[in-house]
């Protein structure tokens, strides 16, 4: 198990109902971990819409988590 | 170069005198406005949430991309965060260079990169009092209400 | 939907107000700057010379055609006359959309005619004290001496 | 023969010596009658990158010249 935080911002904060949590996960990769986290807060966007950050850089979804990564979770963005 | 998050109005001017270069001979701007229309329906505001130390960093990024790309001398960015009225500038784009057609394409570039590649996130609040976040599936206005 | 000769500097602030429109979402401007340098040779400034009447009613022709081929609510071009330094606006093109793609397109449109529509002429005067009239031939800078 | 009067801009204006002139002319089309002005006062502009008003409205080289026509002679143009 590995122990990580996850933030969630816009749509996702307010259909999630709070803006961050710690986990206790065995996803082995950041795209297993939304797929998680979307199921459990009923998120409606398409991963290919979203975007992940790790430990504060843009990430691929198949960047592998590690123990003690701290995963921001953004529905599709809508500058300008 | 400079790509920044603001919580005040934008003062377009002060932007462009940042990018003054008297080898400049062509300068273009886009600025995009709050407009009181969005498909459809009538617009009174808008909300941006913005996670600021990310946006910065990909804005840069685009910056120095379009720096590479284009035959151009300066560029910066400037996007608001907070609430906004109808009128006001969302995000401001100003490019300097010293033949028109680079800073026209270099400007263009910018704006449709920071538009689909910023962490910024848009809330509209309509007339009838209901809110919606653009773009984003399963959440469209009018399902969601107001919690300013 | 205007076109003018100023004498005056220009004032984009100003300008950029006459193109308000609640249902705009983009809008996008360009500016001819003075240079310092143009085909190697070091610029001091310049001065325009604009039949204006004629150049008026070829502006807002060109401003017709922009408004008719492209989506956009509103645009307006101003172009100096007289004597110029260096970094002064020399014209000044807005334009105001319900979307950007329509806006850059239309600005970059209006001045590429203004540039070879318009009857207006650019004389240099250079570091040596020479002068020279832009695009012209056989009247290379240096050729001609400055007499202002 | 025609009374036309005839206007020189910028660098036709400068190597004319004068910003205009009344001419008698039995040119036919103003393109004609720019050929005289020409010559006579050595522009060196081609044709093709100049400009003619006649009475207030560009018009093609080929217009037929009138009695009393107001004709403009602008070299290359370079606003921006």
């Amino acid at each position: 198990m590995k122990r990580v935080s996850v933030e969630y911002f816009a749509v996702f904060r307010e259909q999630a109902g709070l803006s961050g949590e710690q986990l206790e996960t065995r996803a082995a990769s950041v795209g297993e971990l939304f797929g998680e986290c979307a199921l459990r807060h009923g998120f409606a966007d398409p991963r290919e819409r979203c975007k992940v950050a790790v430990n504060d850089e843009l990430a691929p979804w198949e960047t592998l988590l590690a123990d003690g990564d701290q995963v921001l979770f953004f529905p599709p963005v809508a500058g300008g | 170069m400079h790509c920044r998050i603001d919580t005040r109005p934008l003062d377009p001017e002060a932007l462009k005198a940042s990018l003054r270069d008297v080898r400049a001979g062509g300068f273009v701007a886009f600025e995009g406005w709050v407009r009181d229309h969005n498909e459809g329906r009538a617009v009174t505001g808008l909300h941006y949430e913005v996670h600021e130390r990310l946006a910065v960093k990909e804005g840069e990024r685009i910056l120095q991309e379009a720096l590479g790309r284009f035959e151009i001398l300066d560029a910066a960015c400037h996007h608001r965060a907070g609430d906004l009225a109808l009128g006001e500038i969302a995000v401001w784009v100003g490019v300097a260079s010293r033949h028109r057609a680079a800073a026209f394409e270099a400007c263009r570039y910018i704006i449709d990169e920071v538009k689909t590649r910023l962490p910024i996130w848009k809330k509209e609040f309509y007339v009838d009092g209901d809110s919606g976040w653009v773009n984003c599936a399963g959440c469209a206005a009018g399902h969601v209400h107001a919690h300013r």
